[in-house]
């Protein structure tokens, strides 16, 4: 029945063709103007994003001589010594110790943060500006005003602990509180930006569906389960999305603050591709770490995209 | 060519022409343009540093005494970040118009420059200008001569030292005018000064001390002489004195004698200022900020040396100057009368007053001005007496290998991880291996 | 019984003028009691004061005759529903409208058994597993009311709840909600701007009017005498015709701008106050061709006319004013020509010049109609 | 209502605790910007005085005010060429449909997982063989095209209801017209979070701006703080922190005017 | 003189079904021509069709007896007011009426005095200097009407423009639409699903359902000769009740479920050619009480009473089906109460029970009324 209608559609439109023709020129005209729009961005892209990435590639199969330039073809020598070696290993591990402890503090926090400003109180928008402060703070900034802060002599952390009589911690010499000392000073760079998503998306949910509940009788927490939570979600998906991207590629804390010691504890994997490159001018291994990564980032994202969003309620 | 006439004839015309470098004249210097048409065919020399802070502020006003002694050659400087960002960059503009014609690099980057191909030797004009390098500090030439001609000229150049507090030693009776100088010693003085906040002793996470422990018990570094008979192949720095080394440092660790600040130089002085540790090796570089900073009185003394061997002496480190070879005759006669200018007594005397680093012309040293900041601050005299004390050879002359950046910091994570409760030997061994791998590959695609 | 009551009570948001105004009246149990009135005249600041969802500024209220100003909209025991109907987007249908039985911890035996009944009610068993954006505005609607059936408040709450629907689905929910209020004998207070609803779905009506109660009664009662010429205007489609008057006291009859003359009787002379007056009159009531003895007519030329299938709407000038005529059957009368029309005097209403309140009404009473009504039905 | 008053401040307290704990580093590093190398040792909270010796010294150092000024101009530069590149992107991406569209749109945004770091080498030597070493092009030219940017913007301009455009149209306008005098104007919020947004983030670029320029004339003011860290003489924190105050300031200037105007547009984003 | 033609046109978006099959229509200059149909039935895409924001999929448009298939919107002359308006809402109403008159170059003074004008005809004077949402919807419903007014373009097509406006503001706008249409000149098409607008608006009207042409022709003839079961309950409201029946061919009657039985005369019965009928009969013309000779009457029980003002909604079941009736006046009945109704066979629709055609419709004949009419408005 139905195709029997879908041919009767096409013989018409098929005869209609005969009589009818447009130019090719016409029917183009939007892929024409459409890529004439988007030539500054595909040809900035491909200039400094995806021909860097097939350099990547490229020179990820070679060693590179000290001017930096492919000398010897070697295969996947790159790949295989980066997996045997442990100091690769290590890397990862801090990366994902990194990542877990950056991604869901940061959120949780933003959250937290964002919850509580979204309230109807007298003064409110001067808090919000300060929660948000910290998305003006540059990397360098911020990690020299943490530094100073970890220091291990004239620290204020430290001093402020002993108060309590809480005893010194080694925040950048030992190597478990160095990758905490990165994450702390990371969760707080990232907070000013996620609060501001976050409470965007909290203004955005129908204050109806509160008042509801409210008649219903279901308390504060219940209604942060049940209903804040789930509207909330496409911006907490999206938000997480973003901070696990740039947790990833956290470098300039690290550079700061450790430069990847003690005992390697903080040598996250940009980091480590920035000292095989810069420090060690072995562009090779570093090529074969950032193949490696952006594959383990992509790869994440996409697996965060397929299980995460089912989880999201889009209105 | 620019001979030695036209630069003496220069200071008397010390008139409006000269620029001052930096701060408010920013719309003349970003037109050499215009530099050209009013300062009639003066040459340019670029100078990249990596001086940042107080130093750079030091470097900026010799290079403005040396612009407003003459008319011919102007020299800009340019702060380009870090020794490793530096190199960097000087790495990807080696042999092109870009390249500065003075670049200053840290000591282990030396046998990368050699080998780069970018460089000219300044034995070159030292021999064309018949210059005389013996006014200069042998024992720092000797690190940057290589096949008996000199690559780069010494400019910063400084050596580590023992500091110790004073107070602190007379507080557990030791005799503060006669510091420890073995490793033993150390060890003993370190236990009795040890308190509940106060470790007796600290090392900065950095390579270069474990070279100098090294090299005061007279050991290499890699083989073929320290890399200086012909290209290293091998790391040897896990052999019995290495060892020595990391066991000594474990040891005191373990006895909890041995406090470890980090790998930040401002960590292990703020930690010695601040009377949580009593000794620790600091840069001679670093003396005279310590000794002002500190509220008791600081001690300098000679870098320790195992029971077992003789003293052999230090290694020197900081930077050298090096000479662009892609530009013309002319800027590398300029920049080179900038380095002889660079090496007068009085501008040494000065540089070392400023900074803290070596005088590399010893004369400067009997400047008076010097004499009598040396009276004041009797600590500054220490390194250099140990410098002078120390014995040539291999060892003290330093390794050379282009992979040394790296292998710095495989021996920090292998102090680290023995700090962390790993064995001296197994951690040494990982480093060496790490070094290996990385001489192994240079030499593969250097072709050689 | 009466189970809501409210005694002057006021709400002001900016603390210098008042949303709601003195707002007295008492809803008796059972009861379908309507508010209307024009945007922001403060019906829904009313509601959400009863709901608890805005504090009261002042004045009481009472439900089931205890004093309820400062109970939590959870303990008074009502259900609501709201202009835009509150469904939670995360939740299916049936989620929805067990969200907040779940929250009262009603068993889960019994949540199945009303919800099952509350969606056999409103015609939903087909969609409990969908999410509200796969359902249609009428059957989100109808989940917006389930939610309220199954909650099982004695008194519900509803602010506009049909203002988004297309009219036809419109006319079906009136009908739908009327019935199932009666069913199940819940009281209800009920938000509308449209006037059709409050005619035909309400028990009694309050007319409100920037804040202020302007009338409440019956449908009927406020069709028939609005109390001034703001409910008069108010109620009714299309509008009563309005114009302004001068009363000539001398010759006992009221002058219109346009030189038409309205004569009335000496009596009600005495009744006006005021020197102007508004006299109205329904569209409805105004008639085709000569009128009798007591009629007033016109010939007026027609501006417009619209054929709406048995029924016909006519506008024309009364001075300044256009008025309305409605005419059963179809009239596609020609534009441009002289037409005569009447309306009885009888059927006239007078609003005082100045207060507006209504000074005369047509005679009308409820009692003697029903039973007419009964009478002939039988 | 007399929960309401207990509740409100419990959150009271829970705002100022947070805004304390959160905005301490900030504090602090003002303080200490006030303070000398003893008091810094001696771990004081306030400065015994006001006195700006520190400040003096930081511009005594560096050129900051000429980096600041760079700094300026490069943020400026690269704020407009975002807004430019990107909503011309995102104007395609919204408005111009085309087969194929969606996937260059995906390829847009996978540029996101790129970092930046692995593609700094070859794009250094792109900078070097372009000539564009010491120049603005090379610290504002890369960063125009923004995945971020054209996302955000796109999510905006899907908001913009189809009539307007089919409306255009009849009227006789182009795309383009329609582009700058429609779509433009109307997503002004969105713009202008993504000029706050750019501009911070090229504010904050510490690595890039430092390889690209070789002196000082083109040299931005992160690079002047690093300068005023050094490597083996005694560090002055008091300058430093002098420094970081310095050069936070006008983002953290900006971000407080821009605040409402930010929030609006980052949610529009955020949502799909 | 036909304006705009169309000429088998259809359209296809998924090239296996139609949106519009076979459009035909000959629009003539100055004619206010009305597509109506449900939702879905293809009205918006025949109109963007003309309009060329729609490519054509097959058959042919002709504008100004020029084929215009292919013709850029901006060249078809025409102007449009959407259903949202499309104001823009960064410009101020003067920026907004006179936009497309700055892209067509049109001179500034030339522009200035369009503008004026359009403002004065549509009451926006005030207005000029403030942005869209500073106005309320009627206001910038005119807005968008003077935009197509200053675009002096002699066709403007109209998307369902009223459908957001409450019933006051439409009823309004409708009488304002129609008259600036006649004022000016232009050649209208207007697409709505408010059958009201559709009555009273338009010259002609053309209904639509599921993309195909139901039926053309005048209000009139549309309400009262429907050519399909369709156009008959789409077009009057409350909508014509509707029952299945059969036909009792033996005993020339119709038998309905509920054991209602109508008799018809020999010449109907033969004029049905199916088994079963639709009967139809408009709300109007079910009357109060026992009828006369020829006419049929049930005795119903009320489901449901609405009085509206002066009319009052009955509804009742026949069989299965719910069925109302419409009586002038205040009836406000009890509910549950047996009433009797009935109305003339000869007011009755009959429909074919499986082609849905119109079988019978009752006697209608335009041009007698419309003079009967006219002696009596002399
Ligand atoms: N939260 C509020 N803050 C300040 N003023 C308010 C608030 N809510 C309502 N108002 C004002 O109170 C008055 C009454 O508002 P309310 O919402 O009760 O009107 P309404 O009758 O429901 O109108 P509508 O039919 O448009 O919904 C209005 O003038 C409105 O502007
Ligand atoms: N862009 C489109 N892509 C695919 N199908 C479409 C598109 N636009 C409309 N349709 C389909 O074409 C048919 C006719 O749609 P159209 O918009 O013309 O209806 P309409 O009569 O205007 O309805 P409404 O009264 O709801 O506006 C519908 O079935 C609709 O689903
Ligand atoms: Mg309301
Ligand atoms: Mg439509």
């Amino acid at each position: 029945m139905n195709l029997v209608e879908a041919e009767r559609v096409r013989m018409k439109l098929a005869e209609n063709q005969l009589i009818d023709h447009q130019s090719l020129w016409r029917k183009t005209a939007n892929i024409r103007i459409a890529m004439l729009y988007l030539l500054p961005s595909i040809l900035l892209f491909s200039i400094f994003l995806f021909y860097p990435m097939i350099k990547t590639v490229y020179l990820s199969f070679f060693l590179t001589d000290a001017k930096g330039a492919a000398a010897v073809f070697v295969g996947l020598e790159n790949y295989i010594y980066l997996l045997q070696s442990a100091k690769f290993q290590k890397s990862m591990l801090s990366t994902g110790l990194f990542v877990l402890y950056t991604v869901p503090t940061s959120v949780i926090i933003a959250l937290f943060l964002a919850l509580l400003s979204n309230e109807k109180l007298r003064g409110i928008g001067f808090f919000r500006t300060i929660f948000s402060s910290t998305m003006g703070m540059s990397v360098a900034a911020s990690a020299v005003i943490w530094l100073f802060l970890f220091h291990p002599t004239v620290g204020t952390i430290n001093s402020f602990l002993g108060m309590f009589g809480i005893p010194a911690i080694r925040w950048l010499l030992d190597p478990t509180w160095a990758l905490i000392s990165i994450a702390i000073t990371t969760i707080w760079m990232n907070i000013g930006f996620s609060f501001l998503i976050i409470l965007g998306g909290l203004q955005n949910i129908d204050q109806h569906l509160y008042e509801s509940a409210n008649i219903d009788g279901a308390g504060y927490f219940y209604q942060l389960r049940r209903i804040t939570v789930p509207m909330l979600s496409p911006t907490l998906f999206f938000i997480i999305t973003i901070t696990f991207i740039n947790s990833f590629q956290s470098f300039g804390q690290v550079d700061i603050l450790t430069r990847g010691g003690p005992a390697e504890s903080t040598n996250l994997i940009v980091y480590s591709i920035y000292q095989d490159a810069f420090i060690n001018y072995q562009f090779g291994t570093a090529s074969a770490q950032a193949i490696m990564l952006f594959i383990i980032v992509f790869v994440l994202t996409l697996l965060q995209f397929k299980f995460g969003e089912r989880k999201v309620h889009y209105q | 060519a620019c001979s030695t006439e036209e630069s003496e004839a220069s200071p008397e015309t010390l008139d409006t022409e000269t620029t001052d470098n930096n701060d408010d004249s920013a719309e003349e210097e970003e037109s050499p343009v215009e530099d050209d048409a009013t300062g009639d065919d003066k040459v340019s020399v670029e100078f990249w540093h990596g001086m940042g802070g107080g130093l750079g502020e030091a470097l900026d006003e010799l290079v403005d005494q040396y612009n407003a002694s003459q008319d011919a050659v102007e020299v800009v400087s340019e702060y380009q970040g870090s020794y490793e960002e530096l190199l960097t960059k000087f790495r990807s503009v080696g042999g092109t118009s870009e390249a500065p014609a003075l670049v200053q690099v840290f000591e282990v980057g030396t046998k990368y420059m050699i080998d780069s191909g970018y460089i000219t030797p300044v034995q070159e004009w030292i021999d064309k200008d018949n210059y005389d390098v013996n006014q200069l500090e042998g024992n720092i030439l000797s690190y940057y001569t290589v096949d008996g001609s000199l690559y780069s000229m010494p400019f910063n150049s400084s050596t580590p030292a023992l500091l110790y507090n004073k107070d602190a030693f007379e507080e557990v009776g030791l005799d503060p005018e006669n510091p420890p100088t073995t490793f033993s010693e150390i060890m003993e003085a370190a236990e009795m000064l040890t308190t509940d906040d106060r470790y007796g002793f600290s090392i900065l996470g950095h390579g270069w001390f474990f070279e100098q422990l090294l090299s005061t018990q007279g050991a290499d570094y890699v083989n073929n002489d320290n890399g200086r008979s012909d290209i290293a192949t091998e790391a040897i720095f896990n052999g019995e004195e290495g060892l020595r080394a990391f066991e000594w440092i474990n040891e005191m660790n373990k006895a909890g004698t041995f406090g470890y600040f980090g790998s930040s130089w401002d960590d292990v002085r703020a930690a010695f200022q601040a009377e949580q540790v009593a000794m620790y090796l600091d840069s001679s570089a670093g003396t005279k900020g310590t000794v002002d900073n500190a509220p008791f009185a600081v001690g300098s003394g000679f870098v320790p040396y195992a029971d077992e061997v003789e003293r052999n002496g230090v290694i020197i480190g900081g930077g050298s100057i090096w000479m662009a070879n892609g530009i013309s005759e002319e800027e590398q006669a300029a920049a080179f009368d900038f380095m002889k200018f660079l090496q007068t007594p009085e501008v040494q005397a000065e540089w070392h007053l400023a900074t803290g680093y070596f005088a590399i012309n010893p004369s400067a040293y009997d400047e008076p001005i010097v004499s009598e900041v040396h009276e004041e601050y009797p600590q500054l005299r220490v390194p250099i007496e140990q410098l002078q004390a120390t014995l040539p050879g291999t060892a003290t002359q330093g390794a050379l290998i282009s992979v040394f950046p790296e292998s710095r910091q495989l021996v920090v994570t292998a102090l680290e991880n023995m700090l962390q409760g790993m064995e001296p030997k197994e951690a040494l061994d990982q480093a060496v291996e790490g070094t290996n791998r990385a001489i192994e590959i240079a030499n593969r695609t250097s072709g050689e | 019984m009466s189970h809501i009551q409210l005694h002057q009570l006021c709400k002001t948001y900016d603390q210098s003028t008042f949303a709601v105004e003195d707002a007295t009246v008492s809803i008796e149990k059972g009861e379908f009691f309507i508010l209307v009135g024009p945007s922001g005249c403060g019906k829904s600041t009313i509601l959400r004061m009863i709901a608890g969802l805005e504090g009261i500024s002042a004045g009481e209220l009472y439900i089931d005759n205890q004093r309820a100003n400062h109970l939590l909209p959870s303990q008074r025991n009502l259900s609501m529903v709201f202009q835009n109907y509150a469904l939670y987007p995360h939740l299916t249908v049936e989620e929805n409208i067990l969200f907040g039985l779940k929250v009262k911890k009603v068993k889960k035996l019994e949540r199945k058994k009303r919800c099952e009944e509350a969606a056999k009610l409103l015609g939903l068993t087909n969609y409990l597993k969908r999410k509200p954006r796969e359902l249609s505005g009428g059957q989100r609607q109808r989940v917006a009311l389930a939610r309220a059936v199954v909650s099982d408040a004695p008194m519900c709450l509803m602010d506009e709840p049909l203002s988004n629907l297309d009219a036809k689905l419109r006319g079906h929910m009136r009908t739908e909600i009327r019935q199932l209020q009666r069913k199940l004998g819940i009281t209800m207070i009920y938000v509308t701007h449209d006037q059709v609803e409050a005619m035909t779905m309400g028990d009694r009506i309050m007319v409100l009017k920037d804040g202020k109660v302007q009338q409440v009664g019956t449908p009927l009662e406020i069709y028939n005498k609005p109390k001034n010429l703001f409910v008069a205007t108010f109620i009714g489609a299309p509008p009563m015709n309005i114009s302004k008057a001068t009363v000539d006291r001398m010759n006992s009859q009221l002058l219109l701008k346009n030189d038409l003359i309205i004569p009335i009787s000496n009596e009600e002379v005495r009744q006006i106050k005021s020197d102007t007056v508004y006299i109205g009159i329904r569209p409805e009531q105004i008639s085709r061709g000569k009128g009798e003895s007591r009629d007033v007519d016109f010939s007026v030329q027609l501006s417009n006319v619209e054929v709406l299938g048995n029924e016909t709407l006519l506008s024309f000038y009364i001075g300044e004013d256009i008025w309305k005529a409605k005419w059963l059957g179809q009239w596609p009368l020609d534009l441009n020509r002289q037409t005569n029309i009447s309306f009885s005097i009888e059927k006239l209403y007078l609003f005082d010049g100045d207060t507006e309140k209504t000074v005369i009404s047509p005679a009308w009473n409820e009692t003697v109609l029903k039973e007419v009504l009964s009478v002939e039905s039988r | 209502m007399r929960g309401g008053k207990i509740r409100s401040i419990v959150f009271y307290v829970l705002l100022l605790v947070s805004a304390l704990l959160l905005f301490f580093p900030i504090i602090y590093s003002v303080l200490v910007s006030f303070m000398n190398g003893a008091e810094v040792l001696g771990r004081a909270f306030l400065p015994s005085s006001i006195n700006v010796d520190n400040y003096v010294k930081v511009f005594g150092t560096v050129p900051l005010l000429h980096y600041l000024k760079n700094s300026f101009i490069v943020s400026c530069i690269v704020m407009i060429g975002q807004l430019i590149v990107c909503s011309l992107a995102a104007f395609v991406f919204a408005f111009i449909p085309f087969k194929g569209r969606n996937f260059i749109f995906l390829l847009f945004i996978s540029t996101l997982m790129i970092p930046w770091e692995a593609a700094m080498i070859p794009n250094f030597l792109t900078i070097q063989s372009l000539g564009w070493m010491n120049s603005y092009l090379s610290m504002t030219v890369p960063f125009f095209a923004l995945a971020f940017g054209t996302f955000l913007l796109r999510q905006h301009f899907k908001t913009i209801p189809h009539e307007l455009y089919e409306a255009s149209q009849i009227e006789g306008l182009s795309r383009f017209q329609f582009f700058y005098k429609v779509v433009i104007p109307y997503a002004k919020t969105s713009l202008v979070t993504l000029g706050i947004y750019g501009f911070l983030t090229t504010w904050n670029m510490y690595l890039w701006p430092l390889l690209v320029t070789t002196n000082d004339m083109k040299r931005t003011v992160q690079i002047g703080l690093k300068q005023l860290q050094t490597v083996e003489v005694s560090t002055e924190w008091g300058v430093v922190m002098a420094g970081v105050v310095i050069v936070i300031l006008p983002t953290l200037l900006l971000l407080f005017i821009g605040q409402k105007q930010l929030q609006k547009g980052l949610t529009q984003g955020a949502l799909k």
